[in-house]
């Protein structure tokens, strides 16, 4: 396969995910909707937000780091996305998976957020900062159990390759890290969380408190750059964690319904808690979580999966 | 309460009582002693509760009549202290030192009606009003509609008319005047 | 004089012990240093109650140092009401306090009436509790969702505004109106309930007790909310005299002081209103409270339905109202709303227009003097909860 | 035109944020606002019809409207239907709605708030106290007619006018907004001068800067 077919199917895939991700926006904007008792947005008003943000026709600069800040962004959502094999066995999905592995995964996760860190924090609003710090510290919390799930999986399969773990899973749903390693799956779930930033772990963009942190100054095509990416990045983050626990998926419809079960885990806990406290956010991912999480490493390494 | 009336004319020179209701009574007193007496009100008789310190602009007589509005939670009576002071050198003894939310009220006339209460905590800061530049605006010979008219742009078409006039002409056109309708009780 | 010690400006403070720079048993903010952070919160700001400001100054996330600003709402309505004739005046008065107008007409034509000397009729009386009543349940239902809300549940919100608007729904049978009433007019009201109001109310009531039942629920048995509420802003019961705090705010400090039962006015001696009390003073307490009473208001309503008179005169005999002229005197007339003592105090000269009204507002030390004193040493994730909790109402507050 | 002219014209048009202290003036633009045209007449419909079908709506209840946009918002009357939601920040938002009478003390935040907002830009006005200063007509501390401070597109009548007026009004600048008719943006620009004068008339500690966005 020639680099440029590789890259026109990597255009596809995250157009499909982009495209996907906003949607399952849309959605959830519905059920909370339904949840309030009240119809909701249409399912395609993430799409009219975007064109609307980015057909402003004039728009603020706080200087070449506030600009740099969602290119930085979209660089983190772009490069968590193309690394990891959306469809398993699938040519146009499968990204350039067999270029890069989970820590390279990882630290795009992260970069996503350290440079919307740098980019917002020029801005010059007094909610910013105290969004981003909020934001980072969070990220550090909700990072520790998520990475040692990642290791007792990388312990499980001998691998830190994405498409060797979804290999290892196949065959029957009994393979799937889900039922061989439970306790990895907990730990990392109660992370991702924090990760998509529902309620209780909401504190980022808390509006009745800091509205609403980072994005504060953010407008125009900045803003708009941003939403993209938040539909990218909802889509590469649930087809990661489908991919390391749920048996990762071979056709389209299969990866549709497991991310959408997953997401939903973390929608139906946002729409019936209220938010946390920033230090109590903090607290309760470094209490059971990570507890959770050593005692997955403990389970693999030691006991060998079995008990 | 009324020995307590009985008690505080032997204390202090009562100008006037008056009963406005079973749970309201209104004294009057002078204005040196207001201070000893709404301590001794609040120390000893059980009045712990300041609902409220106001003014009223008695621009006929030259007069602020300040009314401190005490009430007893072990009675249930309210109990109106007034106090009259000179318009022209409107000053007036702070009240912060019994209550701690004294000084919003003395903040409040300072700024409304010019009343300066020395040695009272932010008693210079602006209250509701921001770049003000006329005369304290509660003051009775503060003309608002003419403030208003001077300063804020009228949309034309706003008319005021005299209600007895305006349904004469409007509702009961074609009707014989009623020799029942109630006019004035003047 | 044993007070004096506990005074805000003689020596009484917030606790202020964990800031290290101390200096004569004052905290030293130097701004200059980096260290701090001044932000304002409002006027355009989601977590502030309707249009005000707080100036803070913020350490982290703590704060160290609050002031409020008021005045974004200042209409002059007591300057307003000296050039209007007295029956003029209650188009004005409804909007000094908008979730809960009724307390403000009900207090401004108690006032005159107490002033004229005037007696309002038995069925007048019955009706002007029911429409306290209800009143206060709508703002209740506002203040409960807007509680959630600052914690960042908005379902809460959702379902308790949407029934208030049922409420409104109702107000606007009864009175035409579906925000302001203007429904008390000196000397009674001004209409008879409706045909079938009566069932729609019972209806409602049902409908309403549903909604609480889901909000104890979801909301006040919620480990996350009461991990946030509970040791949030309490108030001490020594505070309750030094501050003039009143209703629910200080009835959870333990403070017996509900209008309705030490004065009461309309019909509440005949009516079985209990005292609701706590003894812990903080945010849950306050939030249990009101929801207790708003229970408890329901209770009443259902009550004020079975007893209001059939047959009955609606209004005393008046004077024309246009040219009403009150003789001279000064009255303090006081209702309890949702956020505690509400009172007119009016003086009248003799003419056909007030010569002075001041409305008391209960936000009015709440918002200012209170909050500026609980704002200090907590989360600024947590101002927002606080402020709901205080029931801070500003339009009362500057009026 | 010699240099000292240009140099001249150049100051002018330099910096007018007075009443700043020196060192916050380079925290705000020095540079008056400008009309920017629109796109092609194909182009920019179909922007309007996106445009009218996503109004952020700025969250600052400036008055007591204000308290009938909770019910618009909440379960009985769902704004969000209609694809207009609230916004925290006036920099994302695009409607802003001032909730009747607007004191001194509000018109400089509202002012603030609204040259902070990204164009295109939508107000709508609500209750009579904006349209002629309603019952507050004699009031020392509220304004009387809200068009002399900032443009505004689409009033609506009432004290205060229900839900279901509030809905009316949306669907009307929703109307404007596809007709291209809501340009008020470009109307501030030009009328740039006006609109100052008539704002530095009536608030009068004016320690904001002259532009700010």
């Amino acid at each position: 396969m020639s680099i440029w077919t590789q890259v026109l199917y990597a255009a596809i895939s995250v157009t499909v995910a982009t495209v996907y991700g906003l949607t399952l926006g849309g959605i959830v904007r519905k059920l909370y909707a339904r949840v309030h008792g009240r119809f909701g947005p249409p399912v395609w008003q993430p799409f009219l937000d975007i064109i609307q943000t980015s057909s402003r026709r004039v728009s603020v600069s706080h200087g070449n780091m506030f600009l740099l800040g969602p290119v930085f962004r979209m660089a983190g959502g772009l490069g968590t996305y193309l690394f990891i094999p959306v469809i398993f066995g699938s040519a146009v999905f499968g990204n350039f998976s067999m270029a890069g592995d989970l820590l390279l995964v990882m630290y795009f996760v992260f970069f996503g957020q350290l440079g919307m860190a740098l980019g917002a924090g020029q801005g010059g609003h007094p909610y910013s900062p105290l969004g981003i710090a909020r934001g980072l510290a969070q990220m550090s919390a909700f990072e520790v159990p998520f990475t040692l799930a990642v290791i007792a999986v990388a312990i499980q399969y001998h691998s830190l390759n994405i498409t060797s773990i979804v290999a290892a899973q196949q065959g029957s749903f009994l393979n799937w890290t889900l039922f061989t390693n439970p306790l990895a799956v907990i730990a990392a779930m109660i992370s991702m969380l924090g990760m998509n930033m529902h309620s209780p772990f909401s504190i980022v963009m808390a509006p009745q408190e800091i509205p609403i942190g980072p994005p504060v100054e953010m407008n125009s095509g900045f803003l708009s750059i941003l939403q993209t990416n938040r539909g990218l990045f909802a889509a590469a983050k649930l087809v990661l964690f489908m991919n390391l626990f749920f048996g990762g998926a071979t056709n389209l419809l299969e990866m549709i319904a497991k991310t959408f079960f997953i997401y939903m885990f973390s929608v139906f806990v946002g729409a019936a808690y209220p938010r946390f406290r920033p230090e109590q956010s903090f607290r309760f991912f470094l209490k059971w979580p990570t507890i959770i999480g050593v005692l997955s490493i403990i389970y693999i390494a030691y006991l060998g999966g079995v008990l | 309460m009324e020995q307590l009336i009985k008690k505080l004319k032997g204390m202090v020179h009562l100008r006037a009582y008056r009963k406005q209701r079973d749970d309201l009574h209104f004294i009057m007193v002078d204005k040196p002693q207001l201070e000893m007496i709404l301590a001794h009100l609040k120390n000893n008789e059980g009045f712990t509760h300041l609902a409220f310190l106001q003014a009223v602009d008695l621009i006929e007589d030259g007069k602020f009549q300040l009314t401190y509005m005490l009430y007893n939670y072990s009675t249930s009576v309210n109990l109106g202290v007034n106090v009259l002071i000179d318009r022209d050198d409107a000053e007036m003894n702070s009240i912060h030192k019994l209550w701690a939310h004294g000084w919003q009220y003395q903040r409040e006339l300072h700024e409304l009606y010019g009343i300066d209460f020395p040695g009272s905590p932010r008693v210079e800061e602006s209250f509701v009003l921001e770049g003000w530049e006329e005369m304290p605006p509660m003051r009775r010979d503060f003309d608002t509609l003419e403030y208003s008219d001077k300063t804020f742009y009228q949309r034309p078409g706003r008319s005021t008319n005299d209600p007895a006039e305006y349904m004469k002409e409007k509702m009961y056109k074609n009707y014989p005047p009623s020799p029942g309708i109630r006019r004035d009780d003047e | 004089m044993s007070n004096l010690s506990k005074n805000k400006y003689s020596g009484y403070d917030a606790d202020r012990s964990k800031y290290p720079e101390m200096e004569n048993g004052k905290a030293v903010i130097d701004l200059d240093s980096h260290k701090f952070t001044k932000i304002w919160q409002g006027p355009q700001h989601p977590g502030v109650t309707g249009n005000m400001s707080v100036e803070l100054i913020i350490n982290g996330d703590e704060i160290v140092w609050a002031k409020t600003h008021v005045g974004y709402l200042h209409r002059a309505f007591e300057k307003l009401m000296e050039r209007r004739k007295y029956i003029q005046c209650f188009p004005l008065v409804c909007r000094i306090c908008v979730p809960e107008p009724d307390t403000n007409e009900y207090c401004v034509s108690a006032a005159m009436e107490d002033l004229a000397g005037i007696t309002v009729p038995e069925k007048a009386q019955w009706l002007r509790t029911l429409n306290l009543e209800m009143s206060r349940i709508a703002s209740y239902l506002m203040w409960i969702g807007g509680q959630a809300g600052s914690l960042g549940m908005g379902a809460i919100g959702q379902w308790t505004v949407g029934m208030r608007d049922f409420w409104l729904d109702l107000f606007e049978e009864m009175t035409g109106g579906r925000v302001y009433h203007m429904y008390m007019i000196p000397g009674g009201v001004r209409k008879d309930l409706p045909d079938g109001f009566k069932d729609q109310a019972r209806d409602l009531i049902v409908r309403t007790r549903k909604l609480l039942g889901d909000v104890e629920n979801t909301f006040l048995s919620n480990a996350i909310v009461k991990s946030r509420l509970q040791g949030l802003g309490i108030i001490t019961p020594e505070m309750v005299d030094e501050y003039g705090i009143v209703g629910p705010n200080a009835r959870a400090t333990g403070r017996e002081y509900d209008i309705r039962i030490n004065n009461p006015y309309v019909k509440y001696s005949e009516l079985d209103v209990k005292m609701i009390t706590s003894s812990v003073g903080d945010a849950y307490a306050r939030a249990e409270l009101r929801y207790k009473d708003m229970h408890q208001s329901l209770d009443l309503v259902s009550a004020i339905l079975d007893r209001i008179p059939e047959e009955g005169a609606l209004q005393a005999k008046m004077p024309n109202l246009v040219n009403w002229k009150i003789p001279p005197g000064q009255t303090y007339v006081k209702a309890e709303s949702t956020r505690g003592e509400h009172g007119f105090y009016m003086v009248s000269d003799g003419t056909g227009k007030p010569r002075r009204v001041f409305a008391r507002g209960a936000s009015y030390t709440h918002a200012i003097s209170v909050l500026e004193e609980l704002a200090v040493n907590i989360s600024l994730s947590d101002l927002a909860a606080l402020m709901v909790s205080l029931h801070t109402c500003p339009p009362e507050i500057e009026r | 035109m010699n240099k000292k002219h240009i140099n001249e014209i150049e100051d002018q048009m330099k910096l007018a944020n007075e009443g700043l202290p020196e060192k916050e003036r380079g925290l705000f633009a020095d540079a008056r606002p400008t009309t920017v045209d629109a796109f092609n007449k194909y182009y920019e419909g179909f922007l309007n019809w996106a445009r009218s079908r996503s109004l952020w709506m700025l969250a600052f209840g400036t008055g007591c409207g204000a308290t009938e946009l909770r019910p618009l918002m909440t379960s009985r009357y769902d704004m969000s239907r209609y694809g207009i939601a609230p916004r925290p920040t006036p920099r994302q938002a695009s409607v802003f709605i001032i909730g009747g009478y607007a004191s001194i003390k509000t018109i400089k935040r509202i002012v603030r708030s609204y040259e902070q907002m990204q164009g295109p830009k939508y107000v709508i006005a609500l209750g009579s106290c904006t349209i002629n200063g309603g019952m507050y007509f004699d009031s020392y501390n509220t304004i009387n007619r809200l068009d002399y401070y900032i443009p505004v597109d689409v009033y609506i009548a009432g004290c205060m006018p229900r839900p279901e007026a509030l809905i009316a009004g949306f669907n009307r600048l929703k109307e404007k907004i596809r007709a291209g008719e809501c340009e008020g943006m470009n109307e501030y620009a030009e009328k740039f001068d006006w609109f100052k004068k008539n704002q530095k008339q009536i608030i009068k500690n004016w320690n904001m800067p002259d532009y700010n966005w």
